[in-house]
């Protein structure tokens, strides 16, 4: 048994196995995934360990060009490690998690995922990946229509799927381009001899694996299924899939697209950084002003994609290193927050911020942990969220064009407004009459947020740890030659983000002021400002979400379109032959009428024929 | 000169009038009749393969066999024959036509 | 005359001649001689062939051509179904029980003839044998549907002994013998022109073309298949009308070596008859009300495909074409057989008087189930692999219009067995699903059979083709 | 001349044959189709072949001709109730003789040309050690055949006792 696919195919028995198991036993589903989650982290983790000697693995599959391939690379054991270590947590986390849905249903859902997340991540070749991606697509779907018994959740997983089926379309079609183009599904073959952007058809593969590598990661405007996720669907969820496999997978293919297998050039960094910084803005914007817990975080999981898809689109290796670096500590402090907001919901029953308020006393280690998380997601120092938003700061200076700079800056102050409002509702401030009895939240839920906690700490005080065992080797991996990555510098950078912090607690000051003193308020000065005002409407309104807008406008049409083409088909395949068949048959009716002479008469006529066209050419020469 | 092609023209014109018969007829007896004509033209025609074959021998074999099997066939169809007029109360071939479609 | 397989000659022509004076006032003795007979046969045949060592060394040591030997055991397996299930099918006061046993043990010795006959004019008396026997089997029940079918078949048929025996002369005249051998040896030797040899050939390809019920000369199958006694059409469909007529066009085909380039207007002519036969026989079954005589126009189409195969004649196409048969004879029996259990259980076999019995006869609607997806081809059941086989060789040949027609044609045939399906076990419950109750199960053990075989054969493919791939070796040489 | 006294038998078969089509009463047509048989078996003697004609003699012109007889007596009130229409048999004479005329341009021919074909073997043996020697098999199946016809007459007309 090679090691390499422990990771693969033990969730993968693990969930056939659990859907044997009666739903009524007690934890015994949830211990058996649990284990499992974690034999898949240790294997990981000795793959990991193992490198540089890369644990690969080949089977002949269709064809001899087409090999079952899979690799771990620094990158890939690095990202596989990362993956088992969330499914890890999440497994944990769920234990006794009451709205999860069917638990039975979950944990079937959890292990596909991780199985699938696995494979997508070790895969060699494009084609591997591609199923084990596709894969992830089906159980997205049942994971969230399964949470909830309700239209809501159906309509989202609807919702969902189509968005990222439309993209995993657009990568599909991207693979096979790409493929066609190299000759080789096999990546680490493509690498030797990267393709470059010089013709259409190139630039046509790469912007569509572009696609379906960023929608995956939930940036704009693919983003719009998440929000509704959060209200829609459970925390464990969100925690697990919007918040740290689907970011993992994203970013960890962008950064295999775009500097493992294409040679990009400035246009397209600019293309990148540009879709970077305004996923970062438009989001965070959306952010700010949300009065649902997870709905806000949800919003925050899309802003912070900007970051790593702007690190990642300088395409120097300290931005690089800063991409990669924010898609392990967002995945991080990502999924803690939903835990936070989990445990929250399931000792209070809501996520309404303004129904929420000084729940420090009464679930103290929670709101610690979100603290850290907030301030890690925030950029705070010293957390580890600092010094990768730190380095992708340095390489869109570097890249030469300082605007991102300043859009990434001001994603980072509205980032730490929006959470300075989050907390001071949440935990801070009044506690309502209602909420008097609230428990802190159970150990199961609050040892995994308590690792992920001390991971941002660690990846933060620690930050060289990472970035030297992680980081940089997944870097060489994939073929950038770095400098130094350093950790801490009392630079201008620093001060500069001492400076947004001061402006944060400012404006929050205001925000409070203006609002009343209400912490759920506090971003109403914003919110209700002038133009912007409108905007928020109009978003609210859902007017730029390309789903609802094709749902609502193309749908319709292209289904009207869909319609006279499938009657078309329904005539060709169905009525003509099936009148023409008629006619046959009636034809074939009448003739079998069970007269002898007839049939005796067809006998002989058919063997006279037969005899003469034998005799003439069986060739009696 | 040998006169095998006239023997076979012969046969030709005898295994044509037994088709004929067959395709003619309504009365069953005479569809047996027809396909008797027919046998024995077969079997002149293998004796006279065989006679110009110089093969006689072993055509004769054969014909003794094939008159074994003509009897036992001719048996089995004057026994269907009875079974129809005793069944269906007729000998009309041509109206036996209840399995259709 | 293959001197090893004798024994499952003259062992079946002893017990049918023991039928009548052993079980002469004991009845049940009948069913139980004829079943241990064949079932022996059948024990026999499986040791010979299914021992390890034989599966291991890839059916080397098998006698013979490894053809013959197929077919005999395939003959055996069908015969045995059918005796097995006629001896619950058929009702006690039955006048002529041990005739029909008698008739069916010594059709069975005619086919293990047929199929081990090395010699032209063998083959004709073992095949005349079997029709006389089929024309009896055919009346058993004293129908005049039954008899009707009997005499269209004695008659219809007839014109292929003549011409036959017409082959046969010209073959004696200008090859000097009738041997398989010599035959083979003469389209060997490459002389240039065989012109009256292959016209002799021709004409006894006619002959069994007319037996084996290929358009145009199809007529008579619908009617036999129909009027025929219900165990007895599973008989003639599944085994005796292939070994009469299909079993000795395969042969020619190999004989007259096609794949080497002879005698091409032939196997051009056996090509469109096979493809006129797909064709008219899936379109007929289209429209058919009664199941058995919709099971017969699927036989006629199936045949098809066997003779198409036949007539491209490259080893691939003989191996589909084999294995083809074989699968013909395992399907077909199958549904023969629950044609016949809904027979006995609700009283008809017309599709419009039926509907919704698989409420009453879930077992009979699943082993059709699996039956139809086998015979229309849907993986991964063994028809999938014949008619792949077949196609393929199509393809391969070069006849692109072939390969499309018959993989459209399979289509059409998945098409009318739903159809049937619909009608006949899904749907609404009729009046007869409410009435009718499962057969017991003796008389699904058959069919049971006959379907786990069309489920292991596409399971264990891979074995089989070694076998086939034997066969068509030896027989192409 | 042989050939002179073969051809008049042979076209005599053919003529009885056409009668036998013909002819309105069933049992005249039996008896006609017994002449035929007569015929043959004479041509077999022609043609040297003696056992071949006596088995023709005895079995088709004695046994077949007893059968059709009686099988013709059994329903003959049946067939003279409904006779069938004659015009049909009636053009086959016609219908001979445009076959043979259409054929005497093409059919000798054809045939000399398959007869040029000939492969003259080596004959000679007694009928005794070529049925036994060459045709073992063929005994075989004329023994399965007679069991058939057997079982055959058995299972058509059972036993009315049982019934």
């Amino acid at each position: 048994m090679n090691l390499i696919l422990i990771p693969i195919f033990l969730p993968l028995a693990t969930a056939a196995a659990v859907l044997l198991i009666n739903e009524k036993t007690k934890y015994l589903k949830e211990i058996l995934s649990s284990a499992a989650a974690l034999v898949a982290l240790l294997a990981a983790g000795d793959i990991f360990l193992q490198l540089p000697a890369e644990q690969h693995l080949s089977l002949p599959w269709i064809s001899a060009g087409l090999s079952f391939t899979l690799r771990a690379d620094a990158l890939s054991a690095f990202l596989l490690l990362a993956v088992s270590l969330f499914s890890a947590a999440i497994s944990i986390y769920s234990f006794s998690m009451p709205d999860k849905g069917s638990s039975k249903w979950f944990f079937f859902n959890l292990l596909m995922t991780q199985a699938f997340a696995a494979g997508a991540a070790l895969a060699d070749s494009l084609l591997v990946m591609l199923f084990f991606w596709e894969g992830l697509l089906v159980f997205l779907y049942t994971f969230i229509i399964l949470s909830q018994d309700a239209p809501g959740a159906r309509r989202t997983a609807k919702k969902a799927f189509l968005i990222n089926g439309v993209t995993d379309l657009c990568l599909l079609v991207g693979i096979t381009i790409t493929g066609y183009i190299a000759g080789t599904m096999n990546m680490s073959e493509i690498a030797r001899n990267k393709l470059t952007l010089d013709y259409g058809w190139s630039v046509f593969a790469y912007v569509l694996l572009m696609i379906g590598a960023v929608s995956k990661a939930g940036a704009m405007p693919f983003h719009t299924w998440i929000p509704d996720a959060a209200t829609n669907s459970s925390s464990p969820f969100m925690a697990y899939i919007p918040a740290a496999i689907d970011k993992l997978l994203g970013i960890y293919f962008l950064a295999r697209a775009s500097i493992y297998l294409y040679q990009l050039n400035g246009a397209m960094s600019i293309v990148l950084m540009t879709l970077g910084a305004f996923t970062i803005l438009a989001a965070v914007m959306m952010a700010f002003v949300q009065k649902d817990y997870k709905r806000l975080l949800s919003y925050h999981a899309v802003s912070q994609t900007g970051y790593m898809i702007l690190g990642i689109g300088t395409l120097n290796p300290i931005g690089i290193a800063g991409g990669l670096f924010h898609m392990i500590n967002h995945a991080t402090y990502k999924s803690c927050l939903f835990m936070t907001a989990g445990s929250v919901e399931r000792r209070t029953g809501t996520n309404d911020l303004t129904k929420l308020g000084g729940l420090f006393r009464l679930m103290p280690l929670t709101a610690i942990f979100f603290l850290i998380a907030a301030a890690a997601i925030s950029g705070i120092a010293p957390f580890n969220g600092f010094f990768s938003k730190e380095l992708v700061y340095r390489g869109a200076l570097d890249s030469g064009h300082p605007i991102f700079f300043w859009a990434a800056e001001l994603g980072s102050f509205l980032t730490l407004a929006s959470f300075l409002k989050l907390g001071h509702s949440v935990y801070f401030g009044r506690l309502p009459e209602n909420l008097k009895n609230t428990k802190e939240a159970p150990f199961s839920m609050l040892l995994p947020m308590a690792s992920l906690a001390a991971i941002c700490v660690l990846f933060g005080f620690g930050a060289h740890l990472p970035l030297e065992r992680f980081i940089s080797p997944a870097l060489s991996s994939i073929g950038v030659q770095h400098g130094e990555l350093a950790g801490f510098e009392a630079g201008k950078l620093y001060f500069l983000s001492v400076i947004v912090i001061l402006a944060a607690v400012i404006n929050h000051m205001l925000g409070l002021a203006a609002g009343g003193g209400k912490a759920s308020k506090a971003s109403d000065h914003i919110h209700y400002a002038p133009v912007l005002k409108q905007a928020y409407a109009m978003a609210e309104n859902r007017v730029f979400d390309i789903y609802e807008l094709g749902m609502d406008k193309v749908v319709p049409v292209v289904a009207k379109v869909m319609f006279s083409v499938d009657r078309f088909f329904d005539w060709v395949i169905d009525t003509a032959p099936s009148s023409a068949a008629g006619f046959f048959s009636d034809a074939s009716e009448r003739f079998h009428n069970g007269s002898y002479p007839l049939y005796m008469a067809l006998t002989l006529a058919g063997a006279a024929v037969y005899i003469l066209l034998a005799a003439l050419n069986g060739g009696l020469k | 000169m040998n006169s095998f092609p006239m023997e076979w023209y012969f046969t030709a014109l005898m295994m044509f009038v037994g088709f004929y018969c067959m395709l003619a007829s309504r009365s069953i007896v005479r569809q047996l009749i027809g396909l008797e004509i027919i046998s024995k033209g077969a079997m002149l025609a293998l004796l006279s393969a065989g006679a110009l074959a110089n093969n006689l021998v072993f055509a004769q074999a054969l014909v003794l066999t094939l008159i074994v099997i003509e009897v036992v066939v001719v048996g089995a169809g004057l026994a269907l024959l009875v079974k129809n007029f005793r069944v269906n109360g007729t000998t009309d071939i041509w109206k036996l036509d209840s399995l259709k479609g | 005359m293959d001197k090893g397989l004798l024994a499952y000659l003259l062992i079946p022509l002893l017990s049918a001649v023991l039928i009548p004076f052993a079980a002469r006032g004991r009845r049940r003795l009948a069913d139980v001689i004829a079943n241990v007979t064949l079932l022996a046969g059948l024990a026999n045949l499986a040791w010979l062939v299914l021992r390890p060592s034989m599966i291991s060394g890839g059916f080397a040591d098998i006698p013979g051509d490894g053809f013959t030997l197929l077919l005999v055991g395939t003959v055996y397996l069908v015969g045995f179904c059918v005796t097995f299930f006629s001896a619950w099918f058929m009702e006690d006061g039955a006048p002529n029980r041990q005739a029909y046993y008698s008739l069916i043990l010594v059709s069975v010795a005619a086919m293990t003839g047929v199929v081990s006959a090395t010699d032209f004019f063998t083959l004709y008396v073992f095949i005349e044998v079997l029709a006389v026997t089929s024309f009896a089997l055919i009346t058993t029940d004293d129908s005049g549907r039954g008899v009707e079918g009997a005499l269209k078949y004695f008659f219809l048929t007839f014109p292929a002994s003549a011409l036959i025996i017409l082959g046969i002369s010209i073959l004696m005249l200008t090859l000097g013998s009738l041997s398989f051998d010599n035959l083979r040896i003469f389209m060997a030797s490459g002389i240039p022109s065989s012109g009256p040899v292959t016209f002799g050939a021709a004409l006894m390809l006619l002959g069994f073309l007319i037996k084996s019920g290929v358009a145009p000369f199809h007529t008579w199958t619908p009617d036999a298949y129909q009027g025929a006694y219900a165990p007895v059409s599973a008989h003639l469909a599944g085994i005796v009308t292939k070994i009469s007529g299909v079993y000795a066009v395969i042969r020619m085909a190999a004989l007259l070596r096609f794949f080497d380039g002879r005698a091409l207007a032939l196997s051009d002519l056996l090509m469109f008859l096979g493809m006129l036969s797909i064709a008219v026989g899936a379109v007929a079954a289209l429209r058919q009300k009664d199941f058995k005589r919709m099971l017969a126009f699927s036989s006629v189409s199936q045949v098809g495909y066997i003779v198409l195969a036949a007539g491209l004649g490259t080893p691939l196409a003989i191996m589909g074409a084999i294995f083809h048969l074989f699968n013909h004879a395992t399907f077909k029996t199958v549904l023969f057989l629950n044609s016949a259990s809904l027979e006995k259980s609700a009283g008809t076999t017309d599709m419009e008087k039926l509907g919704g019995m698989e409420h009453a006869m879930p077992w009979t609607s699943w082993t059709s189930v699996v039956a139809l997806l086998s015979t229309a081809g849907v993986p991964p059941l063994s028809g999938f692999w014949s008619k792949l086989l077949i196609i393929i060789a199509l393809w391969q040949a070069g006849l692109r219009t072939y390969a499309v027609l018959a993989l459209l044609f399979s289509i059409v045939t998945l098409a009318y067995f739903m159809v049937m399906q619909r009608k006949v076990f899904f749907g609404k419950r009729s009046r007869a699903a409410e009435v009718s109750t499962e057969v017991p199960a003796p008389m699904l053990a058959p069919a049971v059979l006959m379907s786990a075989l069309i489920v292991a054969l596409g399971l264990l493919f891979p074995y089989f083709y070694t076998y086939v791939r034997m066969v068509a070796e030896r027989i192409l040489i | 001349m042989t050939n002179d006294y073969r051809t008049l038998l042979y076209a005599l078969a053919v003529f009885f044959s056409l009668w036998a089509v013909i002819s309105r009463k069933l049992l005249i047509s039996a008896i006609m189709l017994a002449l035929v048989s007569v015929l043959v078996s004479l041509i077999f003697f022609d043609f040297g072949a003696p056992w071949a004609g006596v088995f023709e003699l005895s079995v088709c012109a004695g046994l077949i001709t007893v059968l059709f007889v009686s099988a013709v007596s059994l329903i003959r009130a049946e067939e003279e109730k409904h006779p069938e229409s004659r015009a049909r048999f009636y053009a086959l004479p016609l219908a001979a003789a445009i076959f043979a005329i259409a054929g005497w341009f093409y059919l000798p021919q054809f045939f000399a040309e398959i007869a040029g074909w000939t492969r003259p073997s080596t004959g000679g043996g007694t009928i005794g050690l070529a049925l036994w020697d060459m045709r073992r098999p063929d005994l075989l199946g004329q023994v399965l055949m007679l069991a058939a016809g057997v079982f055959v007459i058995k299972s058509i007309f059972p036993r009315r006792s049982e019934k």
